[in-house]
C-alpha cells in the first residue's frame, strides 16, 4: 500500500483536517466515537468528496481539488466492509460475493471465488438468502464481496461492531487469513483497542478530527495498560499442543506452556491477560497453578498503581501487571530474577 | 327580486351572458345564475332536482326528455333560436354536396348519439345516402361536442366537420365549405321551458318574456341565431 | 402575460377553497381507509381496496352521475340532506364532494405506502403501555405517517385543482358560484378567441400546485427527522 | 345483466390494449424520471416535480387540448411523426399517449416513493464494488423498488381505464378504431335510455381493475420478502 | 409475582409447549437461539395468541382457549422492553417516558417519574429527541418507559443483546435499582449466562420449544465452568474502600482483600474469575499477589479438566477452578486447608 493523504472537510461545527501517508500492509485507525474515522473512510472510498485536499493511491490522483480531480467510486478501486453488512437484501449470497468480481475485468481478477468462499467457510452458504445468514456469517459474505473485487485497497469500517465477543472472535481469522493470502492492503477502523491490535500493525490514532498520533499497534496496547479498562494482553500464537494428562502441552520458546484449552491444528492464538501472571520471589512449591516461569525483567513500565513488567522467559516475552507496592517488595527492577505462575486456565484462545 | 337559475347548452353560452347582463340592468336586484353544459347533462340535473327555473336545451330531445319526467311547465316550451349546419373545413375548394364527403379522409361530426348538432348532421347525411359508407369507412371521427369538432377542423385535423352556424364564426383558419340545405335534416331549435319551480318563480317568468322582446332575438341574431317565427312557440 | 378577469378571479378563488376544502375533509377519511387497509385483519379486503378505487377506474364523468344519483332529490342521501336544509346539487359543496371523490383514491394509497413503513414494534410497544387501539392510531400511526399524510394531501390538492368531470355534472357550472378553474377553461375553449384566457387559468393553476408542492417539501422534511431508529 | 353489444366488446379490447400498452410504455421513463427526482442532486428539481404533475394539476381536457397542439398535423411533433409515416391522433397511440400522460404522475410519484426507501448504504456498497451509476440503477434501484414500480403500475392502469378528456381529444371517438370504454359509457349516458348499458361497461372497467389489483398484491407479496436487513 | 402458563403455539415446524408456575419475583429464561423465549414473550404480553392454554397473572385469566378470554395487550398490564428499545422516534425522552404512565389509572400509579428519571439518570435528557441519545441512554429510557407504566409484571427480551460489556454494565445497576426500588416482578430473556446470574434468581431452561430445566441461577453458573467458555464468575459486593498505598482495602465477611480498583461510594459488584485464584498448599511469601487467603474446601464439583474448589474463607465462599492434576497434587479434598493467592488487578469492577 502506497497511500498519500492530505484532506481537509468541513460538517457543522465538526471539521476533519488530517495529511498522512501510510505504506504498511495494516494499518489502523483508531479512535473515539466521533473522531472523524468515517468521515474519513467515506472520503476516501470517494463516497464523500473533500473540501480541499489530495489523495493518491499507488501512485494514481485519485482526488486533488486543485486540478478538479474526483475519481468515482467505481474508479478508484477501494473496497468497502461497512459497520453493517449491508449485502444486497434482492441476491443470494452467491450473487452477492460476485457481485464485485463480475465488474472487475478479468486480468484484475487476482482471487478465486471458490477458494475465497473456502477460506471463509461459507461455501456451502451460496444459495442462501441473505436474510437466512446469521450476523457472523453475514460479516464473513460482506468481507468476501468486498475481496472479490480485487480492490487495491480494503477500508473496513467497525466491521467487528455489534458483533458478540464469541462472534467476534470467530471472524477475526479470517480477515487475517484472507488479507495474507490475498495480499490485500488494509484499513481497519475501530475504536477497540483489542481489535486493532489483532488486526493492524501500525496505527494512527484520531482526535476531534486530527491525527494525534501515529504508532505500532503493540505500543498502543502497552500504554493502554495503564489506561485502559480491560488492561494489557499477552497474545500467544501457539501450536502442535501435545496431551499431558487431562491438559495440554504447549512449546513456547524454549519452555513448555501447559494449558487447558486444547486449540485447533496449526497456529492458534491464546490471549493471556497481564493480571493473570503472578510474580514471585521463590518458587512457591504446591500451587494449583501449571506454568511456573523463571524469567528475567526486561523491563518496567506503567503510572499510578499499574505497573508493567516485562519478563523474558524461555525465549519469548510477556508482559505482567502488578501493583507499585509488589515492585518493592520483590524488589523488581530491570535484570532481576522473579518467578512468573500461570495458571493452565488463564490462557484463553481467541481463534 | 330573486335568483334565476338557468341551464343553458353551453353552445348559447355567449348570448346568455349578454342577455342575462341586459336583463339584469334592467331588474335591479335580480339575479341570474346560468348553469352551462351539455344539454345531456343538463337534463339529468334537472331531473335529480338541480336547481333550475329555465331550460335551454340543444335540442328537442332532451327537451321531451324531461317533460316525461314532469320537471317542465308543458306550455311555457317554445324555441328560444334556430340555428343552421356547415361543414367547415382547412381552405379547399367547397363542397358542391354531401357526396363530397367521400372524397373525404376524415370528417368530425358529434357524437350522434349524444351531441345534437350530430344528430342533424347524420340526418344529413343519410338524407344525401352517404352516411352508411362513411361509418363502414371509419372516416367519422365522433366528437363529444361540437366546440371539438370545429377544433379538429381549424386544425387541419380532419377534412370536414359538421358544426353549427353560430359556431362557424369561431373558426381562425377553417372557412365554410358547405351550409347543409335545411331540408336535409329536423329543424334546427333550441326549445326552452320554464321548469315547474320556474314557473312559480316571478323573475324567472320575467326573464322568459324578456326572451321574446326585440332586444332579445336582437342579441340572439348578433351572435348568430335564427329567431323562430312569430308563433310557433308552443308545440 | 396573466390578464385575468374579475370572472378568472373569482374561479380562482372557487377553486383554491374547493381544493382546500374537499383535501381537508378527506383526510380524516382517507387516513382511516388506510389505517383498516393496512392494520385491520379483515376478510374481503381487497374488496375494499377495489371500491376505494372506483373514482380512479371509473371516468369522472360517470363518477359524476353516479354522486348526482346519490345525493339528488330521488337518490339516495338527497332526502336526507335536504332534512338538513342543505342543498349539495348546484353548490360549492357539490364540487367540493366531487374533487374529495376522484382525489380519494390518491390520497389513500398514499397514507397506505407510509403506514405499511412504520415498524410494527412501535405499535407494540404503544399496546403493551395500555394504549388502545384508537389511542396508538392517533398518537404513534398518525405522527409517523404524517409524511405519506402530506404528499397524499399534495396529490390530492393537485387533482382537485383540475376536476373537471365530476364537477360539472355534480355542481354545474354556474359563473361565481361553482365555477372553478376547469370550468371556466372549459367555458373559455366554447368562446371566440377564449384560448388566451383558457392559457392563463392554466397558468395559474399550475402556480398554485406548485406553491402547495414546495410547502409540502419544506414540511415533509421537519417530518423526515425521524427515521434513524 | 352484463348484456354487451359487439361494439362493446370491441371497446373493452381497446381499452385492455390500450391501458396495458400505456403502463408499459410509461413505466421505463417513470422510472428513470423518479431516479432523476430522487438520486441525481440538480437544482431546480422542483421544477421538474411541478412539470411532471402538470397531467395532474390541469383538465385532462386541457391536458388533450395540448397533446393535440404538440402532435396534430400543424403541431411541433406532427411533421416529425409524419415523416415517419406515424399518425398520432385518431388512432389507438393517440389513446394510449393520452393515458400514459395523464397516468404519469401517478406512476412517478408511487416508484419515487419507493426508491425514497431503499438504505442508501445499498448503493454506497454497489458503488464502490465497481458498479456505475447505470449499473448500480439497473442491479439495485430497480429490483429494490420493485414493489412500488408495481404499485405504480396497477394505479396507472387504473387510471387509465377511465381515462376520458385527453384521450377523445387526441384520438378522438371513432367506434372500432378508438373507441374505448369510457367513451363508450359516455355515448350511453348521453342518449336518453342509456344508463343501463353504461352500467354494464362501468362494471367490466371495475372487474378489470379488480383483477389487476389482486394480481399486484400477489406479486407484490413475492417483494416483500427483502425488508429484514 | 403469580404467574400460570400452560401454552401451546405452533410456527411452522416449530412447537413451543411450555407449562410452569412461577413465583420468585425475579426468574430468567434461558435458551439457545430459535428456543422460543421471544415466542414466549410474545404470548405472555398478548401479542400473540397461543393455539391453546391457559395463561393466568396474580389470580387474574389473561387467556384461556377453552373459555374463549383472550385479555388485549394494553389490558394486560404487563410491560415489556425489547431488545432493541424502540422508543417513539416522534417524541421526546419526556413523552416517551410518560407514554404508559399517563395511561395508567391515577390509583395504580406507583411509581413517580422524576424519581424513577433520577434512578435511571436520565433526568438531564428529558427534552432531548430520542434520536440524540447513545445505545446504553435509549435502553434506560425504555426501561424507565415500560416501568412507569406500572405494570405487574416487566418482560425484557434480551434487552441488553447488541450493547457493548461496558454499557451492559451500566445498565445492569439501574435494572436492578428500578426491581428493587419499586418492587416490580421480572420475567427476564436472554442466552446470556452473565446477565441471567445478574438479573434473576430463579431460571427456566428453554430448548426447542420446551423447558427443559429449572434450577436457581447460582447453580447455572456453577454447571457453566464446566460446560461455558467463560467459565466461572464469583461476584462479590463489596464497599467502603480505605485507601492503602496506591490500592484500596475492601472489608469482606472477616478479611480484607486488598484491589487495584476503587469503587463508586456504596455497594460495588466485583467480578472474580474462578480461574483467578490459585491456590497453593503452604503461603508462598514474597509475592506480586497481595491476597493470600486461608481457606478451607467446602466442596468440589466439575468433571474433565475444569475442577470447580468451593473456598470457604473469612466468612464468605469462593469458587476457584483448578486443574485435576492440581487436585491430586495439592491434596485437596473437603475439609483441607489451602492458601487461596488472588492479585488486586484480578477483582473486575462491574457496577
Ligand atoms: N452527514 C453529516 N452531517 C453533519 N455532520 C456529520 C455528518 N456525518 C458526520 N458528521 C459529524 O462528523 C463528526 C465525525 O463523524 P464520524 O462518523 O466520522 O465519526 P467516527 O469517528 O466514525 O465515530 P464512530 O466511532 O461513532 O463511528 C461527528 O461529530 C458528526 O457530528
Ligand atoms: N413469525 C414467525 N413465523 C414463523 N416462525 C417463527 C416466527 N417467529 C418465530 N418463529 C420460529 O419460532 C422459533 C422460535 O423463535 P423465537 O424468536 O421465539 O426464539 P428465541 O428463543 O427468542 O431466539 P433468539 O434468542 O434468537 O431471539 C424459531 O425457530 C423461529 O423459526
Ligand atoms: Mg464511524
Ligand atoms: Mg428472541
Amino acid at each position: 500500500m502506497n497511500l498519500n493523504v492530505s484532506v481537509r472537510k468541513k460538517y457543522g461545527e465538526f471539521q476533519l483536517d488530517v495529511a498522512f501517508s501510510l505504506t504498511e500492509n495494516r494499518c489502523g485507525i483508531f479512535g473515539p466515537s466521533g473522531s472523524g474515522k468515517s468521515t474519513l473512510m467515506h472520503l476516501l472510498a470517494g463516497l464523500l468528496e473533500p473540501d480541499e485536499g489530495r489523495i493518491e493511491l499507488a501512485g494514481d490522483t485519485l482526488f486533488d481539488s486543485a486540478r478538479h480531480i474526483n475519481v468515482p467510486p467505481e474508479k478508484r478501486r477501494i473496497g468497502v466492509v461497512f459497520q453493517h453488512a449491508h449485502l444486497f437484501p434482492h441476491m443470494n449470497v452467491r450473487r452477492n460475493l460476485l457481485y464485485g468480481w463480475k465488474r472487475t475485468p478479468e486480468v484484475e481478477r487476482r482471487i478465486d471465488p471458490e477458494d475465497l468462499a473456502r477460506v471463509l467457510q461459507i461455501d456451502h452458504l451460496l444459495e442462501r438468502g441473505v436474510n437466512l445468514l446469521s450476523g457472523g456469517e453475514r460479516q464473513r459474505v460482506a468481507l468476501g464481496r468486498t475481496v472479490l473485487a480485487c480492490p487495491r485497497l480494503i477500508l473496513m469500517d467497525e466491521p467487528l461492531n455489534g458483533l458478540d465477543e464469541e462472534l467476534k472472535f470467530q471472524i477475526i481469522p479470517y480477515l487475517k487469513k484472507v488479507f495474507s493470502e490475498f495480499a490485500v492492503p488494509l484499513l481497519f477502523i475501530s475504536h477497540s483497542l483489542h481489535e486493532m491490535r489483532l488486526m493492524a500493525e501500525e496505527v494512527l490514532v484520531f482526535e476531534g478530527g486530527h491525527m494525534q498520533q501515529r504508532l505500532p499497534a503493540e505500543e498502543l496496547a502497552r500504554r493502554s495498560l495503564v489506561t485502559g479498562s480491560r488492561g494489557y494482553a499477552n497474545l500467544l500464537t501457539l501450536s502442535g499442543p501435545r496431551p499431558h494428562g487431562d491438559l495440554w502441552l504447549y512449546r513456547w520458546g524454549g519452555t513448555d506452556l501447559i494449558l487447558t484449552e486444547s486449540g485447533a491444528a496449526g497456529d492458534n492464538v491464546f490471549e493471556l491477560a497481564a493480571k493473570d501472571i503472578t510474580l514471585f520471589k521463590r518458587h512457591p512449591e504446591a500451587s494449583s497453578a501449571r506454568n511456573i516461569l523463571p524469567c528475567r525483567v526486561a523491563g518496567i513500565f506503567g503510572a499510578g498503581n499499574r505497573i508493567g513488567v516485562e519478563l523474558a522467559c524461555g525465549g519469548g516475552h510477556l508482559i505482567c501487571q502488578i501493583v507499585p507496592e509488589s515492585v518493592r517488595e520483590l524488589d523488581i527492577r530491570q535484570g532481576a530474577d522473579v518467578i512468573a505462575v500461570i495458571k493452565a486456565s488463564a490462557f484463553r484462545r481467541l481463534y | 327580486a330573486g335568483e334565476v337559475h338557468l341551464s343553458v347548452a353551453a353552445s348559447m353560452t355567449d348570448a346568455i351572458k349578454e342577455l342575462d347582463a341586459v336583463f339584469m340592468a334592467d331588474h335591479p336586484g335580480v339575479t341570474m345564475l346560468p348553469n352551462f353544459g351539455s344539454s345531456g347533462s343538463l337534463a339529468k340535473q334537472v331531473a335529480q332536482g338541480a336547481a333550475a327555473d329555465l331550460f335551454v336545451s340543444a335540442n328537442p330531445k332532451w327537451m321531451s326528455y324531461l317533460e316525461t319526467e314532469g320537471k317542465i311547465a308543458r306550455q311555457t316550451v317554445r324555441d328560444l333560436a334556430k340555428n343552421t349546419l356547415v361543414v367547415i373545413g382547412p381552405q379547399r375548394a367547397p363542397l358542391k354536396s354531401l357526396n363530397d364527403l367521400q372524397a373525404m379522409e376524415r370528417i368530425a361530426l358529434g357524437s350522434p348519439g349524444s351531441v345534437p348538432a350530430g344528430q342533424y348532421a347524420a340526418q344529413a347525411m343519410r338524407a344525401a345516402g352517404v352516411y352508411d359508407r362513411l361509418v363502414e369507412s371509419k372516416k367519422l371521427v365522433m366528437a363529444k361536442d361540437v366546440r371539438q369538432a370545429l377544433l379538429y377542423a381549424d386544425r387541419g385535423e380532419v377534412d370536414g366537420a359538421f358544426v353549427y352556424g353560430t359556431d362557424a364564426l369561431l373558426v381562425q383558419k377553417a372557412v365554410i365549405l358547405y351550409t347543409v340545405p335545411a331540408n336535409l335534416h329536423d329543424p334546427i331549435s333550441y326549445p326552452m321551458g320554464l321548469t315547474v319551480e320556474g314557473e312559480k318563480n316571478s323573475a324567472a317568468r320575467a326573464f322568459y318574456d324578456f326572451l321574446a322582446s326585440p332586444a332579445a332575438i336582437g342579441i340572439l341574431e348578433k351572435y348568430g341565431f335564427g329567431t323562430p317565427a312569430a308563433g310557433t312557440a308552443v308545440k | 402575460m396573466l390578464n385575468l378577469s374579475p370572472q378568472d378571479m373569482q374561479a380562482i378563488w372557487l377553486s383554491a377553497q374547493v381544493a382546500t376544502a374537499a383535501t381537508l375533509i378527506s383526510v380524516p377519511f382517507g387516513f382511516v381507509v388506510a389505517y383498516f387497509l393496512v392494520f385491520v385483519r379483515l376478510p374481503g379486503k381487497a374488496l375494499i381496496e377495489g371500491v376505494v378505487n372506483l373514482p380512479l377506474v371509473l371516468p369522472p364523468v360517470v363518477v359524476g352521475y353516479l354522486l348526482l344519483l346519490l345525493f339528488g332529490q330521488s337518490g339516495l342521501m338527497g332526502p336526507v340532506f335536504q332534512s338538513l336544509g342543505i342543498r349539495i346539487i348546484f353548490t360549492l359543496k357539490g364540487a367540493v364532494i366531487a374533487s374529495a371523490v376522484v382525489g380519494f383514491p390518491l390520497l389513500v394509497r398514499s397514507i397506505r405506502t407510509g403506514m405499511e413503513d412504520i415498524d410494527e414494534r412501535y405499535l407494540q410497544a404503544s399496546r403493551t403501555l395500555g394504549a388502545r387501539w384508537w389511542d396508538t392510531l392517533l398518537t404513534i400511526i398518525l405522527p409517523l405517517s404524517g409524511r405519506a399524510v402530506l404528499a397524499g394531501m399534495t396529490l390530492m390538492f393537485a387533482r382537485s385543482l383540475g376536476e373537471f368531470g365530476a364537477t360539472i355534472i355534480l355542481a354545474g357550472n354556474i359563473p361565481g358560484v361553482t365555477q372553478t378553474i376547469p370550468l371556466a377553461i372549459y367555458e373559455y375553449t366554447n368562446t371566440p378567441g377564449g384560448d388566451r384566457m383558457a392559457l392563463s387559468l392554466c397558468l395559474v393553476s399550475i402556480i398554485i400546485s406548485f406553491v402547495v408542492l414546495l410547502a409540502n417539501e419544506s414540511v415533509s422534511r421537519k417530518f423526515r427527522q425521524r427515521a434513524t431508529r
